[in-house]
């Protein structure tokens, strides 16, 4: 088995979510001879025709639209965003329907909207956004970020069969940089769990995306002097909780990493919970480690001092040690 | 120095000075009686459940929510869901009392939805006219306007895609043609030659806004050209050009022949809602003009001229109405509330709780 | 002076500011001679005429993005949402153009949107939502959700007057049911300053819009075992975290009250914040009491099930007492 | 028993069968040969610019971000530009960079901005395309298709309420045209008649996407008709055809008599993006044949019939051109990079902070 990339995990969860259920059909734009911008659906067209792989319009929220009509009848869409950035125009269909249809009567809206995510491609403020917390602040929804392939894998499999809208994540710096041998056999990554990536006896770091990355680096500058015990979320809506509970309860002391801008981030969340579940296991302030509260900047010098920075992980978990 | 301009052959074919673009109701056999019939008596069942929901459960305080009927639209939704075949998908606007009566959803739970009760297709959950039932093919819609019409596109492109001679029909008002997802839906449909009818009732008025402060054009159904699609202009009010069209479309439709937008001139003969008061904006004369075509005063004349039905054939239809209203309604005023505990479940998918609104589910 | 109500504030503040700068201009529909669904422009097109008052089609992502067209030309526009529900519909002008204008080219978008928010009053899923997460997550935006007559006309000026976009959420709850008499003279309620609205020594409350009122029953009732010291934050962003920040650090205790739903919500950002910078005065639990993670249910029965209660502030008040 | 059905009176006027509903370019008199020459000039230098960028600094990869260039459809963006007044509107597209240098931004920004420097118009925080300067008009695009339309409905809206004899005009894809907000903005500036001219430039494809995937329809001009506007479909790539009905749209918008839509026919002679190889979705022959209605050779051509340039004009104007382009290339890779506390500057007003892009701002 040969390692694979983070893009081509997410495409041959497709491709076999594809085959294995005739059910699954793709929208978006240009995704189907073409294969996509990022040629996430590539070969596909050609394997299973433009009645799978329906190659669209630029209406992304006609897209949505069209993919809940079409849940309505049996499939399970997959709506590709060509970047996660434009499902601001989608924005009313994914959260006045998708998300609320099954509450109001009972019929759900089985289907998955996917794209890249994320910065430090030097795409500015319009191909660099981490959109997450519009979707995890609403009901009815599931948010799934993958860091890894393995995961990208297993979570993209999970989402196609879940019966609730799902928002999927790719992080586009990732589609090419990190490769892994995956599993021959089918699996999937459970949404709403996330992995303990390293352990550690000393702050709790939690983050998902590509901070895990980052936050892989800190951990090694800073071991041994401070253990850092690494949370991956995977999913932050619903999140695990009870792992980062039980870490935060053993470590006493947390970090939460995202490169979501600060204000109203997941952090937040994170945090209150602990504040007030956690309370009495606490020895240290909650630290969040973000983005600042701007749009991505373009220029590499912006963009490199907008984005968290290890560092930042080292010179925090320095503070917290030391309070 | 200025030399002539140098004329070089056209690229483009010269822009075409005459071109169809709009047709009226196709003109066909006569309709046949028994659906003469059936348009006339589901008018009648419309507008009494209309009637009783406003001018009697809304101002005893019973309704829970805004009430908006469609007193004097009546022709449009009947007569189309007349000419649609039990599989089909409908997904009906906020005036469209007639599909859901049409379509055969039960008294009992239109009444128990409109009273906020647990019977109630929505259970509560959501309000009035919201109601879905896939097992009709009623598609529960959402309060922003034109949202149904993507959703309709996606429908019809499942139809399309499996070869089922089924069709997705959405009903919007003129107003709700402004919104970007009604462009973009039809744009879909039309590209995927889905199996679509997109119904606009143009009843002069969107809440206060008239026409000419929501479009500039002359009519609605010129729209269909720039989608390369039919466009209908026909005469909303009379039941029997409604139906003639819907067969004409939506058997289009259902052999692979397209979506088509099919504009319905109508009036609304009331406020927007219950507690809007159109004197203020309304010219005064337009009510009585309007009522000169009252779509069942219209077919019924016609169907009496005809020897069809009678008088008395009407009286009895609003008799037997009239009594399975009542019943509906004392059933439902005695349905209880949702249970406080129903305010957080199925906001995902529960495997504990019970289906609803689908098939398997049982009522 | 007679007494006003928070609907007829909003409207005089708005009346105020039509006069006083002919740059001010309502885009809306049924916002002209009809004078709104609810009546807050009831008067001006009489007295603007209809290019100061301009009648829409319903297309609210036009009618931002006409907004910011018109900013860019020394108007400022405020924006009706007929329900703010709607505004799902311009969420990509607002978020994509009007947020980010300043940053990306030095030209802001000085406008104000506003609408009715809020439930209680059987609204169901579209016409009750408390959607200023979106936006108080959106770095570029202001959002200002005012409780009293007097802060609703003092905010809608200074949102008018402000030189960035603001989000303005009218609870309509409090349209018609609350008075008070106002100054005669011109003022204005800066945007980002809490106000104290009742001190109390033993827990800090922090509210804003609807539930101040919910505050003030439990205070009652409370009151003297427990001295709650009441905060309405009236921005949530920027948010007066100064004065929260005092507060608890003299109650040592807090609880954040919402009608928006909890997860995501505006709580997580402020018992982060307090569980960062104030770890130290903490001698309980933070708590939030916000509406349950699912939409806004329309019967009755549900909808009193699923809004925030008085009985919830008295009982973890108790709770955090106790602890 | 059947009768025959009862013929009413009409009720609304009959389809028209027939009607003009796209126009071609106006004829008008011969362009003037200064603005030949200037249509020329800065179609020259629009493609100089472009394949600067594209083909040189791409290259060399110093671009910071994609390259989207308009090569073959540079007559679209010099002559709606050149047709402009000084305090008109403009929101270009990703495609137009005739329009940045028609309009006199100096190519020492442009070039700054490509390569993400401080002195880019967007200060390193925006990207390429992404250029705004009030003082020229020049409003900067987002990323999200057609948002431009409602942003120059209410440009348009505010010269109208104001009597300004100002226009506002945006370009767009016709692929962006599949976009809500193309409906929503384009409706509201014809109801409003507001001093608006939407620009769709046809170029045969979006991203990989061909018109027949995007669209149904026959042209995307007749969708005029549906907004009850003016629609033109004319040859985007005869430069003196554009200017002759950008001068006719304009000063009709100019004047009151609201907006029109002018579909350019073109071809897109590049990949999407620069990055982008179009022989997997382009058929082959069609490059060779719209190379043959290449903007430039095209005009040229007839100037040299007409006498107005020859070879050397433009010979002198390349080297010009050439020139002003290395000495700007060289001033912009001498430009640092923004300060890295820039990245959360102007988040919101701050008074403290340096005017950019607008009145009273100073370079
Ligand atoms: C997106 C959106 N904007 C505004 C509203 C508020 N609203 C409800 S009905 C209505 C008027 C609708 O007019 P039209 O589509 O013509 O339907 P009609 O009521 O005339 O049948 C408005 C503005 C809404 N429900 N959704
Ligand atoms: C809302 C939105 N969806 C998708 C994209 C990605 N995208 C950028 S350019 C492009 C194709 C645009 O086609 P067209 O409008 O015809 O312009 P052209 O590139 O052909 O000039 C797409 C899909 C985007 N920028 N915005
Ligand atoms: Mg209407
Ligand atoms: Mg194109």
């Amino acid at each position: 088995m040969a390692a694979i990339t983070y893009l081509e995990a997410i495409r041959q969860g497709m491709f076999e979510e594809m085959r294995r259920d005739d059910r699954v059909v793709m929208l978006g734009e240009d995704i189907g001879k073409y294969g996509g911008a990022f040629k996430v659906t590539a070969g596909m067209f050609d394997e299973f025709g433009p009645t799978r792989v329906v190659d669209t319009p630029i209406s992304e929220s006609a897209l949505v639209g069209a993919a809940i009509g079409m849940s309505m009848n049996g499939y399970l869409p997959v709506v590709e965003m060509q970047f996660i950035d434009f499902i601001t125009c989608a924005f009313d269909q994914i959260t006045s329907y998708a998300a609320k249809s099954r509450y109001r009567w009972g019929v759900g809206a089985p289907l998955v909207v996917r794209g890249p995510c994320g910065g430090n491609v030097h795409g500015g403020p319009f191909h660099s956004a981490n959109p997450e917390m519009y979707f995890a602040h609403t009901p009815g929804l599931k948010v799934v970020t993958p860091a890894t392939a393995y995961d990208a894998k297993g979570l993209i499999k999970a989402a196609i069969r879940d019966q609730d809208p799902v928002l999927f994540f790719e992080h586009k710096f990732l589609y090419r940089r990190i490769k892994e041998e995956l599993p021959v056999d089918d699996y999937i990554v459970p949404i709403g769990k996330a992995a303990l990536r390293r352990p550690g006896k000393d702050i709790t770091l939690v983050t998902y995306g590509a901070m895990l990355y980052l936050a892989y680096e800190a951990a090694e500058q800073l071991s041994p002097e401070i253990e850092l015990e690494v949370i991956d979320l995977r999913s932050i809506l619903p999140f695990d909780i009870d792992m980062v509970m039980d870490s935060v309860k053993k470590t006493s002391r947390c970090i939460i990493l995202h490169e979501d801008t600060l204000t109203g981030g997941i952090g937040g969340e994170i945090a209150a919970r602990l504040a007030d579940e956690a309370f009495t296991y606490l020895e240290a302030p909650i630290k969040r480690i973000a983005s600042p509260d701007a749009p991505v900047p373009f220029a590499p010098t912006l963009e490199e001092a907008f984005l968290p920075k290890t560092a930042d992980i080292v010179r925090v978990s320095r503070e917290l040690m030391a309070f | 120095m200025q030399t002539p301009d140098v004329k070089e052959k056209e690229e483009f074919p010269p822009p075409k000075s005459s071109r169809p673009f709009v047709k009226g109701a196709p003109d066909g056999p006569p309709v046949p009686p028994e659906v003469q019939k059936k348009l006339l008596y589901h008018m009648l069942l419309t507008r009494e459940v209309d009637d009783r929901i406003e001018k009697k459960l809304y101002r005893q305080g019973k309704i829970v929510g805004g009430v908006y009927t469609g007193r004097g639209q009546e022709a449009i939704s009947v007569a189309f869901t007349l000419a649609l075949e039990p599989r089909d998908y409908i997904i009906p606007s906020h005036r469209d009392m007639g599909v859901y009566v049409t379509r055969g959803m039960s008294l009992y739970k239109i009444f128990a939805q409109y009273l906020g009760r647990r019977d109630g297709p929505a259970r509560g959950k959501d309000g009035n006219m919201h109601m879905g039932d896939l097992r009709l093919g009623l598609v529960s819609f959402v309060s922003m306007l034109a949202d149904s019409v993507p959703i309709v596109a996606g429908a019809g492109m499942a139809f399309r895609f499996r070869k089922e001679p089924r069709i997705a029909i959405t009903f919007n008002g003129e107003g709700s043609t402004s919104r970007g997802d009604w462009h973009e839906g039809i744009n879909l449909a039309a590209v995927q030659k889905a199996n679509c009818v997109y119904v606009v009732n143009n009843n002069s008025y969107a809440y206060s806004t008239p026409n000419d402060a929501q479009y500039a054009c002359e009519n609605l159904a010129d729209r269909a050209i720039g989608y390369g699609i039919d466009g209908y202009l026909i005469d909303g009010n009379d039941a029997e050009a409604v139906w003639r069209t819907a067969m004409a479309v939506t058997t289009k439709a259902r052999t692979g022949g397209g979506p088509s937008i099919v504009e319905c001139k109508t009036f609304r003969m009331t406020g927007h809602s219950a507690h809007d008061d159109p004197s203020h904006y309304v010219p005064s004369e337009l009510f009585p003009q309007w009522e000169q075509k009252d779509p069942i005063a219209r077919l019924s004349t016609r169907m009496f001229e005809r020897g069809i039905v009678d008088e008395k054939w009407i009286a009895d239809s609003l008799t037997d109405i009239r009594a399975q209203i009542d019943k509906a309604v004392e059933l439902a005023e005695a349905c209880p509330f949702p249970d406080p505990s129903e305010a957080t479940t199925d906001v995902y998918y529960d495997p504990t709780r019970p289906i609803v609104n689908q098939e398997g589910a049982a009522d």
